[in-house]
């Protein structure tokens, strides 16, 4: 794009995405100021788009120095590479079908809420993503990252009579702070080293600052890294995911799920991997961070297999998936320096997971969208055999729910493998990673169980009574972001050299490009498929081409024998034992599905109200942040705030008292401070 | 110009003790009101004795006695007047203790002055030995003025401690830069007339609409 | 050191007030529109010159008048600044407000009018003090300007005459006239020895030949001259635990007043505070230590009692203290950019919690209640005060975009260069608890089911001459948040007049070279 | 072309002796129930009967139809990714994790089907083998991850040599018991019926199908019978190393002929158990497979 140049671009989309908030501020009726901020969010994206591919080809592009705070020596810069080109193109994409999916959505479930409630805060939301992905000061970071709560938490607040909802925004509202105040800190740390918020200069400064104080360092990964997890909702600081997501309308929730969250990520990758590239620390914080993102995954997902709200369950699921990207992006710290090849391996891993989650987890919030839309309830219970009326919501469904869990030949399965692959190969270096790993295969196994729950119940079967007033499909704008998403699904499943070419350039970038091994020596020379390298001879190896067409031609050999009798068809009733059952009586609960494994599960996440076992009451202590963090200090504070209420007795002599015992004190003190 | 005469100085700034202490403990307020006048009187009698170095402090003396001996008590006559008005509150502390306090207290100020007055005044100038003496007994006025506003729980005593303790800060001001004109200037500038005006209408107030001046009544507004 | 010209600009910022004032104590009774009309023009004429000031001050001028008795520097326009405009914004919410509040029997009916033409009469002295005080050079006339400021506002405080008013007038000229008497004996003591050390009774008063010897005053002197300073202007300037008065007098103030009180006067107290005492400071660094420790103690005390409050307006009052703990804190890193900083959150805080102060008179305005506890769900009838309150909550607990982030982190860069790390976290944490304070107070007031006191039909928007105020006080919050160098140069200037502390690294960033001018490659990056 | 034809001979080996070998089972089954039993080729003339009968269906819709070709194809997919008699014809594009995913597709495939079926019983059936899947898979997992871990790489041709070019380990024998004492399971044998158990929940996620589509669903069952001892016997136990690639297929046969010997005679001598009871089992056996993985991480 020689014609514009890139800065040019990215002012262009602010410009763009700002004004389509002004202007749907005065929206009144809720289809017209859809079709408004989808034009505006539209033109956006094209722009962004542009951008990304200018980065992706062009390379690194540095922007000068914009709205210079002279006082503090900020100066919003932009720097955009490949990682900011990745989620330049991943961020409109999902925004634009999340927008384009409101218009009819939100006119018919949120009819009597104001417009004006929701398309602007879900503009501006884009275009703080947008900041955050691509400016290189830490203090314009900080505030892009700060409206990105704001304008997510006004989301999430959506529907402000629902007390329920209310408390969730809160809660939502206020982890965020205190992570958001963790960074805070850290940033300020790093300013008064290094003078500067420019990213280079804070680089440079905690190379030499790990030298000179190391622990301090340890702080500083510790301040940034609860502010990235708590917004990336690893468990357990992720606490407030759950309540804050299913509270918000189905397209934000699919926003948040799709972009938000993922940018808890792109900090941790960001900042450890440019910032703190030191052995000391990346062994350590890869240690922690694979081993978080292990219980994250664990806890998250066995959570989700409890839950029978559609949102709740799938909120909980992106806990256990944000997991598996932290797995990688641990596994990748952890042999940052032993092993080049495996570090840029698995963090390639992680980022692919987070394309891939990102599509297919956006795609199912919105098919649940689509079943509220259609039945008016989330409870799974009540759902039934949606799929007859709506197919290609539930086509979308069975592509994104197996692409999570992971079953080839969909995108997910190839983020997994890489993970699997890294951690076993990390396994074979250091025996901690083997259990992570084993955990990482075996829950995405649960995942299958919480999606097949899913699909299976509200698209598939019966169909129930919530359902019998369904006349006919969602509309189409409801339909091609779904359709959209889906195809993104698959491709990235099919076609993984084109995710992995770019995300080897992202990593290049992040890793410096001659610290990388050649793509043919990572991923093999066949560009049909993976032969994973990590310098001990090929560790794996994935052919989704291969395979798809060997699959094809045993489906087709398993048609070609079924119809090979020309048997006769005939559709007849359901066989109920040989009763006349209301299928409705007799239908298949989603509470019943794979009971007794979720019974010997059920006490793993601190926020169950199951009977408890007494062996979990401690660990639910443990991990449940409010009881031992949040709760103390509040009670704390109120117990402070009592005894001062109390000393303020109104009566005018005690404060002149006050004022006496003051001045004694001040002379007091000063006497003590100047002699 | 002609000098100054120590002795009168003396015995006016220890009489004000006596004065103000009666202010502070007469249990009815026309008798307090009475010693606040012989107080103004005497801060007045001081003025002009000091005019003798510097004649700038006469219009400061001519305002003082306007403001401080005749105001000031009319204020606090007229807001004294009426059934009862002229009772006090009981206060907090009782008069034996206040008396020990006092001669604590002055005890302190006398060593304090006596000790540091090289900080306050050139310690060779001829206006040292007056200030020593008069600082202590500025600061004795001062604390006493506070100590009214502390324990006392008629409103209208701790505006007559308001005061106390204006006059021992003018005393503590002219008696650390007699010499100087301008010194008059700020003497002038700083009479709280107006603010004691303003309290005691306030008070008036208070008296209508709470039936006493008892400050501890006016507790409604807490935490 | 700047060019001094005499002008006769400061005189002029002085007596349109003033004249205004007694125009309408001697016309205002008779006329509605004639004492509103002169009001009116008064605080505009006060502001536009105050603009004027502060337009030749920022070209690098010092205004003097009276032979140095005003003076004019940078500091002192921007107090200007903001105390009339505020003061304008003030008189304009007050039409309305007022009148409303005289027909809902808020005053006995017969004196009304009268009272009203007191009102704004004591408006325009309350206004006229505060100037007078940013003005003087004179340390004497200094402490006058402040007492009489109390004077002035002491009735306004009182205005309504019931129970709760009478004793909050009381407390108010009690406690004040009390503290201020501490800060005469400091002033005296300083003068006293200033004069002697300078041989000078005429040079003695003045603050700008006083900053020039306090590094001679022996240490005694200086101890017992910066503590009942401290004490007494911070009693006005609401620093805990001298803070008491402050919350009964908002509460209990017409709401114009309370955005007065709470917007500019604590800064003006502030402001005597920081001319005085840190004239100490190259001589005597522990004093700004202390002045630290004092503010974080108030901003922690501060938020602490806001969190207990369900009176909305104590509950700003007591956010306010700690807001001004802030700027002490400013003040005390001691720093040039300390002071920056906290110059720099004063403005903001004067912007913001006037805006709030409006925003919830303009609540009490529809609906006649108080209590948090009473009030809920009015966002619907309210739309514009809403997002006026909420803006102005946002703004003043520090979250981006608004210009109470820009100036609280600049607050904790400054500590932080400075090394004092501990008052950077406390301040964050405490910045914390703000934002829940305030935002938990918009969100019970302006959202969730309507109360029954909210629910009542005559519930509705304030009027223009209400909304308008608000409204601009909030894109002013925004317009700085996003564009703070629009206020960078004149705070840079006037932090550059407050002596600072030698011998701790702070600094304006601007006068470094950053490395950040260099092109940012992570490749370069590989150890 | 070799792999071409390798997968050929695969797909045609596994395609014709599957119902053989479920016949011989049959027969043994009927040999220690001192019964007649049926003759060899029961299972061939079962399939060509049902390929005739007609094709009845309750559920109705795509994914009804499409359940059961991708259940036989997905098995199939698998038997290319096994080795027999040698490397996996289709080793060079999927590693033991792809084996492993490719199996839970036929698993899932079976699942949806059952969900579209919409009969409760049905449903209950795909429950359980959602159930079976997550106590059984993850011993699977570990045993060939242990495996994995051996050999530096996940492709099975890769572990087979390395079998062979280093010998038996402990690990290895701990990973191949696990893999052995799971196989009940991933047969679906009694005791571990479960998921189909005729005299409860009647064929669970079959109950609808009958007809070519229950010929394809009995033919994945047949084939899956195959692939899993395949997999026992050439990663775990490849030995003898046989370098004539027929009879190197002969001998695999026949290691598992032994195999699903072993494993009709405890499927005749053992009641069927509760979900849970099956569960507890499956932990103690994951036990084993993690002990082998913890040797081979200490490389015993």
């Amino acid at each position: 794009m020689a014609c514009v140049s890139p800065e040019q671009l990215l002012f262009t989309a602010f410009g763009l995405l700002t004004l389509g908030a002004l202007v749907s501020i005065a929206g009144r009726n809720w289809r017209s100021t859809g079709y408004t901020a989808v034009v505006f969010a539209g033109a956006a994206s094209v722009a962004l788009w542009i951008l990304a591919a200018d980065a992706i080809v062009g390379g690194e592009v540095n922007t000068p120095e914009y709205l210079r705070l002279g006082a503090i020596g900020a100066s919003l810069t932009f720097h955009i590479d490949r990682l900011s080109a990745v989620f330049l193109l991943l961020v409109p994409l999902i925004g634009l079908a999340a927008l384009l999916y409101s218009v009819e959505y939100m006119n018919h479930v949120h009819r009597n809420a104001s417009a004006a409630r929701y398309y602007p805060f879900a503009l501006l939301l884009l275009a703080s993503i947008t900041g955050v992905v691509t400016t290189s000061n830490l203090f314009y970071f900080f505030i892009f990252w700060e409206l990105m709560t704001l304008t997510s938490w006004a989301l999430v607040w959506f529907d402000r009579e629902d007390e329920k909802k209310v408390r969730a925004a809160w809660q939502y509202f206020v982890a965020t702070h205190i992570a958001a105040a963790c960074m805070l800190v850290a940033i300020l740390i790093i300013y008064t080293r290094s003078g500067s918020f420019a990213f280079a200069d804070a680089a440079a400064t905690v190379g030499t600052m790990v030298r000179t104080s190391p622990w301090l360092a340890h702080i500083l990964v510790a301040l940034f890294f609860i502010g990235f997890a708590t917004k990336a909702g690893m468990f357990p600081l992720g606490g407030w995911l759950p309540q804050a997501y299913p509270a918000a309308p189905s397209p934000a929730t699919a926003t948040f799920a799709g972009t938000m969250t993922k940018l808890g990520i792109y900090g941790i990758v960001r900042v450890l991997f440019e910032f703190f590239r030191v052995p000391e620390l990346t062994t350590v914080w890869g240690g922690i961070i694979a081993t978080l993102g292990a219980l994250s995954i664990f806890v998250g997902t066995l959570a989700a297999l409890r839950e029978d709200d559609a949102k709740r369950m799938l909120s909980y699921s992106t806990i256990g998936q944000i997991g598996y990207m932290l797995l990688g992006v641990g596994t990748g710290l952890f042999f940052l320096r032993s092993v080049p090849a495996l570090a840029a391996v698995a963090l390639i891993a992680a980022l692919y997971h987070l394309l891939s989650h990102a599509c297919s987890k956006s795609l199912l919030f919105l098919n649940v969208g689509a079943a509220e839309y259609q039945t008016g309830t989330r409870d799974l219970n009540k759902i039934g055999g949606l799929g007859a009326l709506m197919p290609v919501s539930m086509a979308a469904a069975i592509i994104a729910g197996l692409s999570i869990a992971g079953i080839p030949p969909f995108s997910g399965f190839v983020s997994k493998w890489l993970i699997y692959q890294s951690t076993i190969q990390g396994g074979i270096r250091a025996p901690m990673f083997l259990i992570l790993a084993l955990v990482a295969m075996f829950v995405s196994l649960v995942t299958l169980a919480v999606l097949m729950k899913l699909i299976g119940v509200m698209f598939l079967g019966k169909l129930s009574t919530a359902g019998k007033r369904v006349t006919g499909d969602v509309p189409a704008t409801m339909r091609i972001p779904q359709e959209i998403l889906a195809a993104v699904c698959v491709l990235l499943g099919v076609v993984p050299i084109l995710p992995l070419l770019l995300l080897y350039r992202a990593a290049q970038d992040v890793l410096g490009a001659g610290f990388v091994p050649a793509f043919g020596g990572l991923f093999g020379s066949n560009p049909s498929g993976i032969a994973l390298n990590v310098g001990a001879g090929t560790a794996g190896v994935w052919n989704p081409a291969y395979t798809l067409v060997a699959l094809i031609f045993c489906a087709l050999l398993a048609y070609a024998i079924s119809r090979s009798a020309h048997a006769p068809m005939r559709v007849t009733e359901t066989w109920y034992g040989g009763e006349e059952a209301d299928p409705e009586h007799v239908r298949f609960r989603a509470h019943g599905f794979v009971l007794p494994f979720k019974e010997a599960f059920s006490k793993v996440y601190p926020s169950v109200s199951l009977p408890k076992i007494a062996a979990f009451q401690s660990i639910q202590k443990v991990l449940n942040l409010d009881t031992w963090v949040y709760g103390p200090i509040v009670n704390a504070g109120s117990r402070l705030t009592g005894r001062l209420s109390r000393a303020h007795s109104g009566i005018p002599q005690l404060y002149m008292l006050w004022q006496v015992i003051g001045i004694i004190a001040v002379l007091a003190l000063l006497f003590i401070m100047l002699k | 110009m002609a000098e100054i005469n120590p002795k009168l100085i003396h015995a006016l700034s220890l009489l004000m003790i006596l004065t103000s202490f009666a202010a502070v403990e007469a249990r009815n307020l026309r008798h307090a009101t009475f010693a606040y006048l012989a107080q103004a009187l005497l801060i007045c009698g001081l003025l002009f004795a000091y005019s003798a170095q510097n004649e700038a402090l006469i219009y400061w003396a001519v305002t003082a006695l306007i403001t401080k001996a005749i105001l000031v008590p009319l204020f606090l006559w007229r807001a004294t007047a009426g059934a009862g008005a002229e009772q006090e509150t009981k206060p907090l502390i009782g008069f034996g203790v206040s008396a020990v306090l006092l001669v604590a207290l002055v005890a302190v100020m006398y060593k304090f002055t006596h000790m540091h007055a090289g900080l306050f005044v050139d310690p060779t100038s001829n206006i040292a030995v007056i200030a020593e003496t008069n600082l202590a007994v500025a600061f004795t006025v001062f604390v006493l003025g506070l100590y009214a506003i502390l324990t006392r729980r008629d409103a209208i005593k701790t505006v007559i401690g308001l005061c106390l303790l204006e006059n021992g800060v003018h005393l503590s001001l002219v008696s650390l830069a007699p010499g100087i004109k301008e010194t008059a200037l700020a003497g002038i500038a700083t009479e709280v007339v107006v603010t004691v005006y303003l309290l005691l209408y306030v008070i008036g107030g208070i008296r209508e609409k709470f039936g006493s001046t008892d400050t501890f009544e006016l507790s409604e507004l807490h935490w | 050191m700047p060019a001094e010209t005499a002008s006769i600009l400061p005189i002029l910022v002085l007596l349109i007030p003033v004249g205004a004032a007694i125009l309408i104590f001697i016309l205002g009774r008779f006329t509605t529109w004639l004492r509103e009309g002169i009001a009116l023009l008064g605080s505009a004429g006060a502001f536009a010159a105050s603009l004027a000031l502060g337009y030749r001050v920022l070209n690098g001028e010092v205004l003097t008048a009276f032979s140095r008795q005003f003076y004019a520097d940078a500091l002192s326009a921007l107090l200007i600044v903001l105390v009339s405009g505020i003061g304008f914004l003030a008189t304009v919410y007050s039409l309305k407000y007022m009148r409303h509040h005289v027909q809902e029997g808020g005053l006995p009916r017969t004196t009304s009018s009268g009272r009203l033409a007191v009102y704004y009469g004591l408006v325009m002295l309350f206004l006229a003090t505060m100037l007078w005080a940013c003005l003087s050079n004179n340390i004497i006339m200094l402490y006058v300007a402040v007492e009489a400021s109390t004077i002035a506002s002491g009735l306004l405080v009182a205005f309504y005459w019931d129970k709760r008013a009478l004793e909050a007038g009381y407390k108010y000229l009690m406690l004040l006239t009390v503290g201020i008497t501490f800060s005469l004996f400091g002033c005296v003591l300083v003068y006293a020895t200033g004069a002697n050390i300078l041989q000078s009774g005429s040079k003695g008063l003045l603050l700008s030949e006083l900053k020039t010897v306090t590094s001679m005053f022996p240490t005694t002197t200086v101890i017992l001259a910066s503590a009942f300073l401290i004490v007494g202007f911070g009693t006005k300037a609401g620093i805990a635990p001298f803070h008491p008065w402050l919350p009964d007098a908002h509460a209990e103030a017409p709401t114009p007043v309370s955005a007065l009180l709470s917007g500019v006067m604590l800064k003006v107290a502030l402001y005597a505070l920081v001319r005085t005492v840190s004239m100490f400071y190259p001589g005597f660094a522990p004093v700004a230590m202390f002045a630290l420790v004092v503010g974080v103690f108030t901003l922690i005390i501060g938020d602490f009692m806001a969190l207990a409050q369900d009176d909305v307006k104590r509950m700003l009052a007591y956010s306010s203290v700690s807001q001004i703990g802030y700027v002490l804190v400013g003040f005390g890193i001691g720093t040039q950019m300390g002071i920056y900083a906290g110059l720099f959150h004063l403005l903001n805080h004067a912007l913001a919690k006037s805006l709030l102060f409006l925003a919830a008179g303009s609540v009490i305005y529809a609906t006649g209640a108080r209590r948090i506890s009473d009030l809920g769900g009015l966002a619907k009838k309210m739309p514009v005060t809403s997002v006026c309150f909420f803006v102005g909550a946002l703004a003043i607990s520090g979250v981006p975009p608004f210009n109470g982030f820009q100036s609280k982190l600049a607050l904790f860069v400054a500590g932080a260069d400075a090394g004092d790390w501990w008052a950077v976290v406390l301040g964050i944490g405490a910045s914390l608890v703000t934002l829940v304070v305030l935002a938990k107070a918009a969100k019970s007031i302006f959202w969730g089911p309507l109360s029954d006191a909210a629910s009542a039909p005559t519930v509705r928007e304030s009027p223009l001459t209400v909304t308008v105020t608000m409204v601009i006080l909030a894109l002013l919050c925004l317009a700085i948040g996003i564009y703070p160098k629009a206020v960078y140069k004149p705070l840079k200037a006037a932090a550059a007049v407050v002596q600072t502390v030698p011998g701790v690294p702070g600094h304006i960033a601007e006068s470094r070279t950053l490395a950040s001018e260099k092109a940012w490659s992570p490749a370069g990056l590989h150890r | 072309m070799s792999a071409i034809g390798g997968v050929l001979t695969n797909l045609i080996i596994v395609l014709a002796l599957a119902p053989l070998f479920d016949g011989v089972l049959r027969k043994l089954k009927a040999l220690i129930h001192s019964r007649q039993g049926p003759p060899i080729t029961q299972s061939y003339t079962d399939l060509l009967k049902l390929l005739g009968k007609e094709d009845i269906q309750s559920g109705g819709g795509p994914i009804f139809r499409l359940a059961p070709i991708m259940v036989l194809g997905a098995m199939l997919v698998a038997v290319l990714f096994t080795p027999l008699g040698g490397k996996p014809p289709l080793g060079g594009s999927g590693d033991t994790i792809v084996w492993i995913y490719v199996i839970s597709l036929a698993a899932v495939a079976i699942m949806l089907g059952a969900f579209a079926s919409g009969n409760p019983w049905a449903m209950e059936g795909a429950s359980r083998e959602m159930m079976m899947l997550l106590s059984v898979e993850p011993i699977v997992i570990a045993a060939l991850v242990t495996a994995g871990v051996k050999a530096g790489t996940l492709s099975m041709g890769g572990i087979i040599d390395w079998q062979f070019a280093h010998g038996a380990s402990m690990s290895m024998i701990f990973a191949g018991i696990a893999f052995f004492l799971a196989l009940q399971a991933n047969l679906c044998k009694l005791p571990f019926d479960i998921v189909e158990a005729e005299s409860e929940i009647v064929e669970g996620p079959i109950i609808e199908y009958s007809g070519p589509r229950l010929a394809l669903y009995k033919m994945a069952f047949y084939v899956r019978q195959l692939v899993f001892p395949l997999v026992l016997v050439s990663i775990f136990i490849p030995w003898p190393m046989v370098s004539l690639y027929p009879l190197s297929v002969l001998v695999t046969l026949v290691k598992v002929l032994v195999v699903l010997l072993v494993v009709g005679l405890i499927e005749c001598v053992n009641p069927r158990l509760r979900i849970d009871q099956s569960m507890n089992y499956m932990s103690r056996v994951l036990f084993v497979a993690l002990a082998g993985l913890v040797f081979a991480a200490i490389g015993v």
